[in-house]
């Protein structure tokens, strides 16, 4: 079983570096996508008792994460005619060395950590791996939605430690989170769309007209 | 102070009010004696004021009734300000602690009232005299008061009358303050020709009214106005004759005279001391340049500083 | 203790009557107004008269859930001596000050409702101040103050200066609020309660350290108020802003609080150490000279009145320095003779000050300029405020019949006592030759401004068609210079009024005042009396002299120089020349010379050297930081992270658990 | 009961708003905005209920924020009643359902005792406010909303991470109590693990402290104060900002509970030290009212994290000083929000002559300084002395005399700016003031209520704020 699990995560990791690697938007989108299904069947591959909540709480994730939200992105950006990323400001090369390194301290900083480990090792430094990435791709890329995918990744990452604790957060509160997530991404997409129409093309540099 | 006492006193003001005029006249009589020169009578003074309380006033179409007000205060506070001063050497008339304030105070009113007064007639060369008398007073008074403050300390007491009455005596030369007591004689006499204008600050022979100071002020005043003014002058003169014996009495050491008639010959003595001193120095050292007489004042507060903390230490 | 407070509520209700009949009846809201406050400051005065006259000192406690603690007001000998200049003063200035709004508002310029109102509030906080006794209370009136005043200096909002002066006084009295602020924060660190009886008893068990930090905090927010040399930067420009009747109060009384308040926390701390006597001593002395210095330097007449403010501030912080000198040499006839001159002094400047105030506002509505260049010949068509003026002017020199001479003569003996001891409080003694030059450049400033502003002939159009004044306003005017001159005559009552306080400052019980002042007080006014009686009698034997001779009116002498112009007259610049002359750089006086013209103007060596070069390097380095606002979300995201990194930093190698 | 009518009508309201036509819409707001108040007085009369087995309930620390952000909002709601109708964009379906939502999600953070239900309280305060902001549909309002939204969630997924980690920190099973329930968990506080409580300080503080606006994680505050309508400003630099408080207070809470006041006073009181420097630099010289307003919002925020890591009597002035600058901030904004209204620009050297326009508005501006910069009358003042008198107690002489020195230079850059704009000459003569008198109304009574704060605090209120602060680990004056 746990292989399954374990399985699971070294995907989640790989999509964590499509997500740095493609200059292309919807990759980017599809990658997310594909990280969402995964979250969605994590929960059950970990907790053996596969109670109602635990399906509930797995199938909801899924249809959030890998469906709605992603198909929504791609409404937001559909009349943006540029598809491709504007040059990071780190450069793609330099974005995965700095996900590999990420990944370097996650794992040297899990093993430090005194956590009582459910289920397996593995879940903590792939949980910081996201988290790490999350925050890479929101700093270094300029464009709105992929600033978005930035934010949906570190939020995957926080859920993922979350399932450390998912017996003690009480099953009510998963859906909660979930649900703020999927509001918070929602008005982020109407943004973006404004910001498309606004701007002519949806690079996110060029938001510097406010300042002191 | 006992009725015999305040009978010297009064009498030494009176002796005061008579004799002060002669100054003046010693000095101008000694400074032409000593330039080979015939030179005016002692008495000359006596005759101008005499002429001129005969003379009708001249008075200005732009001055107002501070104008004629003047004089008359100039001469009132001069007189109460010899009221302050221990004349016979003892006692003064009115004796409190702290009258050296008192004293400097009245005769700040006068000049108030003389420099406004000068103010009043509009005239630029007023104006300067008026501008030039503040300042040197200005500068002329913390030596004063320094001077005052050391006498006070060697006598234990602000009023003029210990200092330079009885007190100063006992205490003077017999307690060590002997050449505290000479530099603040020397420093007093100074500030006392700038005070009554009289050579090393200001020159009351000039014609030219742009050197003048105390005179340039007078300028419009005339008949009896002028010859109150100049009788104060006078007066003036005499208080810091007197001042200035008493602190050479007291700097020799000896005690003071018993009986009131030696107080009195020595008033008049000083008098004239004082005129034939003013007529040497007039004849001796010229007039100060403007921008000088600052140091010259600030020198002579320096000395009386001196003997302050020579006191003090 | 209520009739004091039934006094400050009629005070308001002069406000807010004069608030409310505003509009067309606005003659009858100035009758209301004059009416409700004069009776108003009578009532109150009566309070602190009773307890002067019968040395009962009254209290009230207000309880109620309050923050910091039910309020406690009180009414001590010291509060007493204050509330008594307060409200003679504050009365006069009304009754001058809704004359001469009435005029502005003849011409429609202004609702003087608005100026009335915030005069009624100035008034009854300052009262409440001096009475407050718990810190909220004293805070909050302080503030009140501050806040109504401002409201008044802006009056004629509609010039920048006036703006910019109004802004330099606001920020100087928050910051010395916020020094009074630190400096109860610190005190009540100690103590058990926000009431003064509470910081009194706290007051031995703070450590060396608060104590310093007290007495220093104290000095510096009182020392903004009351306006000595290095903190007095903001009282020219807003008395030359403010309406003349707010100048005359603001100077008479608002910077007396700033003196209330030292002697204040002189009397809960039970005495200074010696180091502050001697730091009171010097800002005294350093802001006499200075202060009389730079009003000789002043063309505004009011900016050299306001100069002559923090003059007066020097003499009497001379007297208080002395005084505490006196405590912490456990040397009492010093003490009383320092706290004596000190409070004298304070209530003496409070009627000359305000005297002049009045004075120059009167010249001003005549006139409608306070430059001195353009005045002259003003006594000859103003002669009752040519009157008050020139009383208020020999009473601000010190000269025998009038009551500035007795405070000064107060503190000379403070200073020549304190000489006599055998410790190195001797030092004092070289106080006596400065105050001798202060008192020696006020006779020439005060001359310099009498007659140049009201004697000689008009200089301007201006001045040649000024007329006098109504007659409401120099009343006022005249009756301040009638105290002046009686408390010049008969100077036991004005030593009679400060001896329970001085008593009380010097901690000595009820023994009598050291025997050579009551002495001295009774000659003090034998000498006065003489003056004025040898003159009456002279100018009466000149009359009688002169009646025989015609006396003949001809131009003047002027060497025979038969076309002088007004202009060729004496001005104030050319007056002061000589002595600025003497002082060099010090006096602060700026040339601009070109080639056609030669202009002179006074700067403030405070204000323009060091507040405002300070204000632009602090402007500077805050613009510097602009950078860190650009507008790029990335930098602002990398600021949380870096924060984050920060944090965690702190976590790992922070203190162990 | 009441503990889930406070929530559950605002947000049915949110609901049913979007659908009614605006006149209705106005008075539903209204309506909604005074049955909360007075749901929140009953609070006070009968306190201590309990709601969703422990999950809500009413504690005097939520209850004085929540007083705070029911008050607000009634004023608030007052003044968007006029400015719905005659706003620059007159507010649209959308404004009064925002601003339903709001109060809906500020109610659920100050009431809740579990610390995921508060994260999902703020994260919704943050969503509901984010369509307000954009209620100008310019592209400035637009990258302001933008930056807001993005800053606002990086910070809300810190926290979420922070309250994982609380989650770690208690011990499962019967020893930890309920999970992340905030009464269990300062009863059993020794029982946490130190090292994994720490980490949950770290991340929390980041969270909440980007959501209260503290310096480093402020930039958001000026771009978002700057665009957004005055009384959105108002609304959330008054109650959003104490709401952010609030979580971060109840985390302090249990770690001080839990022996960790030696870790966690240095970073509050270097983060309130840091928060006041940044905001003096940015008030001097400051060009735009809004943007100055939303500094002096940094600077305030800075001065309450100070008092809660100072300790002592700092803790009572911290939760007093939330009070006082929730009202005092909503005032001066809604006074800046009738000037903008008029002259239309916020920049400040373009606005002159106030007290000839807009009279009663240029006097709220003035009351504004002086009562947002603690000046004695008003209530600000007594706070800031408690605080400034903790630092003083607990032996920090020199934050004391740093923090008294930074406060006198922001005055001085506050009253340069809007004195000069209340006491200038008008561009051009105006001969009536062009004053909407219903929108004068919310300010003034706000002004009162500050200066009243001042002068009286009433007994309940006093008892409140004094369990509040032995809760926060500091004492009652």
């Amino acid at each position: 079983m746990t292989s399954f699990a374990e399985l699971a995560l070294f995907l989640v990791v790989l999509s964590d570096f499509a997500v740095l690697a493609t200059s292309r938007l919807s990759a980017c989108i599809r990658a997310i996508a594909f990280q969402g299904i995964l979250l969605g069947a994590l929960p059950l591959l970990i907790h053996l008792d596969i109670s109602g909540h635990l399906v509930v709480l797995a199938v909801g994730t899924a249809v959030i994460k890998a469906g709605v939200l992603p198909w929504f992105l791609r409404w937001a950006i559909r009349e943006a005619a540029v598809r491709r990323e504007v040059e990071p400001l780190i450069g793609y090369m330099a974005s995965v060395i700095l996900g590999a390194a990420a990944l370097a301290i996650a794992f040297a900083v899990a093993n430090a950590l005194p956590l009582r480990m459910v289920g397996t090792d593995l879940l903590v430094p792939v949980a910081l791996v996201t988290v790490m990435i999350g925050l890479v791709v929101l700093i270094t890329r300029s464009k709105a939605v992929t600033q978005v995918v930035g934010y949906l990744m570190l939020e995957n990452g926080i859920f993922l430690f979350g399932l450390t604790q998912s017996e003690r957060v009480p099953f009510l509160v998963e859906i909660g989170v979930l649900l703020d997530v999927f509001v918070g991404v929602f008005i982020m997409g109407i943004v973006v769309f404004h910001i498309n129409r606004e701007f002519d093309s949806i690079s996110a540099a060029r938001l510097t007209e406010l300042h002191d | 102070m006992t009725d015999s006492q305040s009978g010297v006193s009064f009498t030494a003001l009176a002796v005061l009010l008579i004799a002060a005029p002669i100054i003046p006249g010693v000095a101008s009589r000694t400074k032409a004696i000593l330039t080979g020169r015939q030179g005016s009578p002692v008495w000359q003074l006596y005759a101008d004021l005499w002429k001129l309380a005969q003379r009708g006033t001249v008075l200005s179409t732009r001055t107002t009734w501070i104008f004629q007000l003047a004089p008359v205060v100039l001469l009132a506070t001069t007189i109460v300000a010899a009221a302050l001063v221990p004349l016979d050497g003892r006692v003064s008339i009115v004796r409190f602690a702290g009258d050296a304030v008192a004293f400097a105070g009245v005769l700040g009113l006068g000049r108030f009232a003389l420099s406004l007064a000068a103010l009043d007639t509009g005239s630029s060369l007023e104006g300067m005299g008026a501008s030039r008398e503040v300042t040197f007073a200005s500068l002329a008074e913390p030596g004063l008061f320094v001077a005052f403050a050391t006498l006070g300390v060697i006598a234990h007491d602000f009023s003029l009358s210990a200092m330079l009455g009885d007190a100063a005596g006992r205490v003077g030369a017999s307690g060590g303050a002997g050449p505290s007591l000479v530099m603040v004689a020397l420093s007093v006499f100074a500030l006392s020709l700038a005070e009554c204008s009289r050579v090393p600050v200001d020159d009351p022979s000039t014609h030219l009214e742009l050197t003048m100071v105390h005179e340039v002020m007078v300028l419009d005043h005339s008949g009896p106005d002028l010859a109150m003014i100049l009788y104060a002058g006078a007066l003036k003169l005499g208080l810091f004759s007197a001042i200035l014996m008493n602190v050479l009495v007291a700097a020799s050491g000896q005690g003071k005279w018993s009986f009131g008639g030696a107080a009195i010959a020595a008033l008049v003595a000083s008098f004239v001391g004082m005129g034939v001193s003013i007529g040497v120095v007039e004849s001796i050292v010229a007039r100060l340049r403007q921008p000088k007489v600052p140091l010259y004042l600030a020198g002579g507060s320096a000395l009386a500083l001196f003997g302050l903390i020579l006191v003090l230490r | 203790m209520n009739v004091f407070l039934a006094g400050l509520g009629l005070i308001l209700a002069a406000g807010i009557g004069a608030a409310l009949v505003r509009g067309t009846r606005a003659r009858a809201g100035d009758a209301v107004y004059q009416i409700l406050l004069i009776i108003g400051c009578i009532t109150a005065g009566a309070a602190a008269g009773r307890v002067l006259a019968l040395g009962a000192p009254l209290s009230l406690t207000i309880h109620g859930a309050m923050p910091g603690g039910d309020w406690v007001l009180g009414i001590d000998s010291l509060s007493a001596v204050f509330l008594l200049a307060i409200l003679g003063v504050g009365a006069a200035c009304a009754v001058f000050g809704t004359h001469d709004l009435a005029a502005e508002r003849a011409r429609g310029r202004r609702a003087t409702w608005f100026t009335q109102l915030s005069f009624a509030t100035l008034l009854a906080a300052i009262a409440l101040v001096v009475a407050a006794r718990t810190v909220v209370v004293f805070l909050g009136a302080w503030e009140v103050m501050a806040i109504s005043s401002y409201v008044l200096i802006v009056a004629h909002h509609e010039e920048e200066n006036v703006r910019r002066s109004g802004l330099i006084y606001l920020v100087a009295t928050h910051t010395a609020t916020l020094a009074l602020f630190a400096m109860f924060a610190t005190w009540d660190a100690a103590a058990s309660s926000w009431s003064f009886d509470a910081l009194a008893a706290a007051a031995p068990s703070l450590g060396p350290g608060a104590t310093i930090a007290v007495l220093l905090l104290a000095l510096v927010g009182f020392g903004f108020k009351a306006g000595f040399v290095p903190l007095h930067f903001w009282l020219p420009p807003a008395h030359a802003a403010a309406p003349s009747h707010v100048s005359a109060l603001m100077s008479g009384i608002v910077i007396k609080t700033g003196i209330y308040g030292l002697l204040r926390v002189l009397l809960l701390l039970g005495g200074a150490p010696a180091w502050w006597g001697w730091l009171v001593l010097g800002l005294g002395v350093s802001s006499g000279v200075l202060g009389v210095l730079w009003a000789l330097a002043q063309h505004d007449i009011k900016r050299l009145l306001a100069y002559h403010s923090v003059e007066n501030i020097g003499i009497i912080l001379m007297g208080i320095g002395v005084g505490a000198l006196g405590v912490s040499y456990h040397a009492p006839v010093i003490a009383m003779l320092g706290f004596a001159g000190g409070l004298l002094h304070t209530v003496n400047h409070a009627l000359f000050k305000s005297l002049l105030f009045l004075g120059s506002g009167a010249v001003y509505r005549a006139t409608g300029t306070r430059n001195m260049e353009e005045l002259g010949g003003l006594a000859r068509r103003m002669p009752l405020t040519w009157l008050g003026f020139v009383i208020g002017a020999a009473a601000i020199i010190g000269v025998p019949p009038f009551n500035g001479f007795v405070s000064e003569w107060l503190v000379y003996q403070g200073l020549f006592s304190a000489g006599q001891t055998s410790e190195v409080s001797r030092l004092a003694i070289l106080g006596i030759p400065a105050l001798a030059l202060i008192s020696g450049l006020a006779l020439a400033c005060f001359t310099k401004v009498a007659g140049v502003v009201f004697l000689g002939t008009a200089r301007t159009a201006h001045a040649s068609d000024a007329i006098e004044i109504p007659r409401g306003n120099y009343l006022p005017a005249l009756a301040l210079a009638a105290a002046c001159v009686t408390l010049g005559a008969m100077p036991a009552l004005g030593i009679g009024l400060v001896s329970a306080t001085v008593r009380e400052l010097a901690g000595v019980g009820n023994v009598g005042l050291p025997a050579p002042v009551i002495s001295g007080a009774s000659m003090i006014s034998l000498v006065a009396l003489s003056t004025l009686a040898l003159s009456t009698l002279l100018w009466l034997t000149r009359r009688a002299l002169g009646r025989r001779w015609t006396a003949r009116r001809e131009p003047t002498w002027a060497c025979a120089y038969d076309a002088p112009t007004p202009r060729m007259q004496y001005t104030s610049s050319s007056f002061a020349a000589p002595l600025l002359s003497i002082f060099g750089p010090l006096s602060g006086v700026r040339v601009e010379r070109s080639t056609t013209a030669m202009r002179t103007h006074a700067s403030d060596a405070v204000l323009d050297g060091v507040a405002l070069p300070l204000w632009r390097r602090v402007h500077r380095a805050a613009l510097r930081l602009r950078g860190l606002q650009q507008g790029r979300l990335h930098l602002y995201l990398l600021y949380v992270m870096a924060a984050l990194l920060v944090l965690l930093g702190y976590l790992a190698f922070g203190s162990r658990p | 009961m009441v503990l889930l009518a406070l929530i559950a009508i605002p947000a049915l309201g949110a609901a049913v708003a979007y659908v009614l036509s605006a006149p209705r819409r106005s008075t539903l707001l209204i309506v909604i905005a005074a049955v909360h108040v007075a749901l929140v007085a009953r609070l006070w009369i009968v306190p201590g209920e309990q709601a969703l087995t422990g999950w809500l309930a009413d504690d005097p620390l939520g209850r004085v924020i929540l007083t705070l952000v029911s008050v607000l909002f009634l004023a608030v709601a007052q003044y968007a009643i006029e400015y719905v109708r005659v706003g620059d964009p007159p507010g649209g379906r959308a404004f009064v359902t925002c601003m339903l939502g709001f109060l809906a999600a500020a109610t659920l953070v100050a009431l809740s005792h579990h610390f995921a239900l508060l994260w999902i309280g703020l994260e919704s305060t943050t969503l509901a406010v984010a369509p307000l902001i954009y209620q100008r549909h310019d592209r400035r309002s637009l990258e302001a909303v933008w930056k807001y939204l993005v800053l606002s969630s990086v910070a809300i997924a810190f926290a979420l991470l922070g309250v994982f980690l609380l989650a770690t920190a208690q011990p499962s099973g019967s020893t930890g109590g309920r999970p992340l329930v905030i009464d269990d968990m300062t009863l059993r506080a020794t029982a946490l693990d130190p090292a994994w409580l720490r980490a949950a300080f770290v991340f929390t503080l980041i969270g909440f402290g980007t959501k209260m606006g503290l310096a480093p994680m402020h930039s958001w505050k000026p771009d978002t104060y700057g665009e957004a309508p005055c009384l959105v400003g108002g609304l959330m630099s008054g109650a959003l900002t104490s709401c952010a408080f609030l979580g971060l207070a109840r985390v302090a809470s249990i770690c001080f509970a839990a022996g960790q006041a030696d870790f966690i006073r240095p970073a509050l009181i270097g983060f309130g030290i840091f928060s006041l420097v940044i905001a003096t630099a940015f008030i001097i010289g400051q060009g735009d009212i809004k943007r100055l307003l939303a500094y002096s919002s940094v600077e305030h925020m800075g001065l309450l994290v100070l008092g809660l890591g100072l300790g002592g009597t700092g803790a009572y002035g911290a939760v007093l000083h939330a009070l006082n600058n929730g009202l005092a901030k909503a005032m001066i904004f809604l006074a800046v929000g009738n000037v903008v209204l008029v002259t239309g620009t916020s920049a400040s050297d373009e606005i002159r002559g106030l007290l000839r326009r807009m009279p009663a508005s240029g006097i709220l501006l003035v009351v504004g300084l002086f009562a947002v910069t603690g000046s004695p009358p008003f209530g600000m003042f007594i706070s800031e002395f408690t605080i400034i008198g903790a630092a003083i107690g607990e032996h920090h002489p020199w934050i004391a005399a740093a923090v008294v020195g930074l406060l006198a230079i922001i005055f001085v850059g506050i009253a340069q700016m809007i004195l000069e704009m209340v006491y200038a000459p008008p561009v051009q003569e105006v001969e009536r003031s062009e004053e909407r008198g219903r929108l004068v109304i919310a300010p003034a009574a706000l002004a009162v209520v500050v200066l009243l704060l001042g002068i009286y605090l009433p007994r309940p209120l006093t008892d409140a704020l004094s369990s509040a602060a032995i809760e926060l680990g500091g004492r009652a004056p």
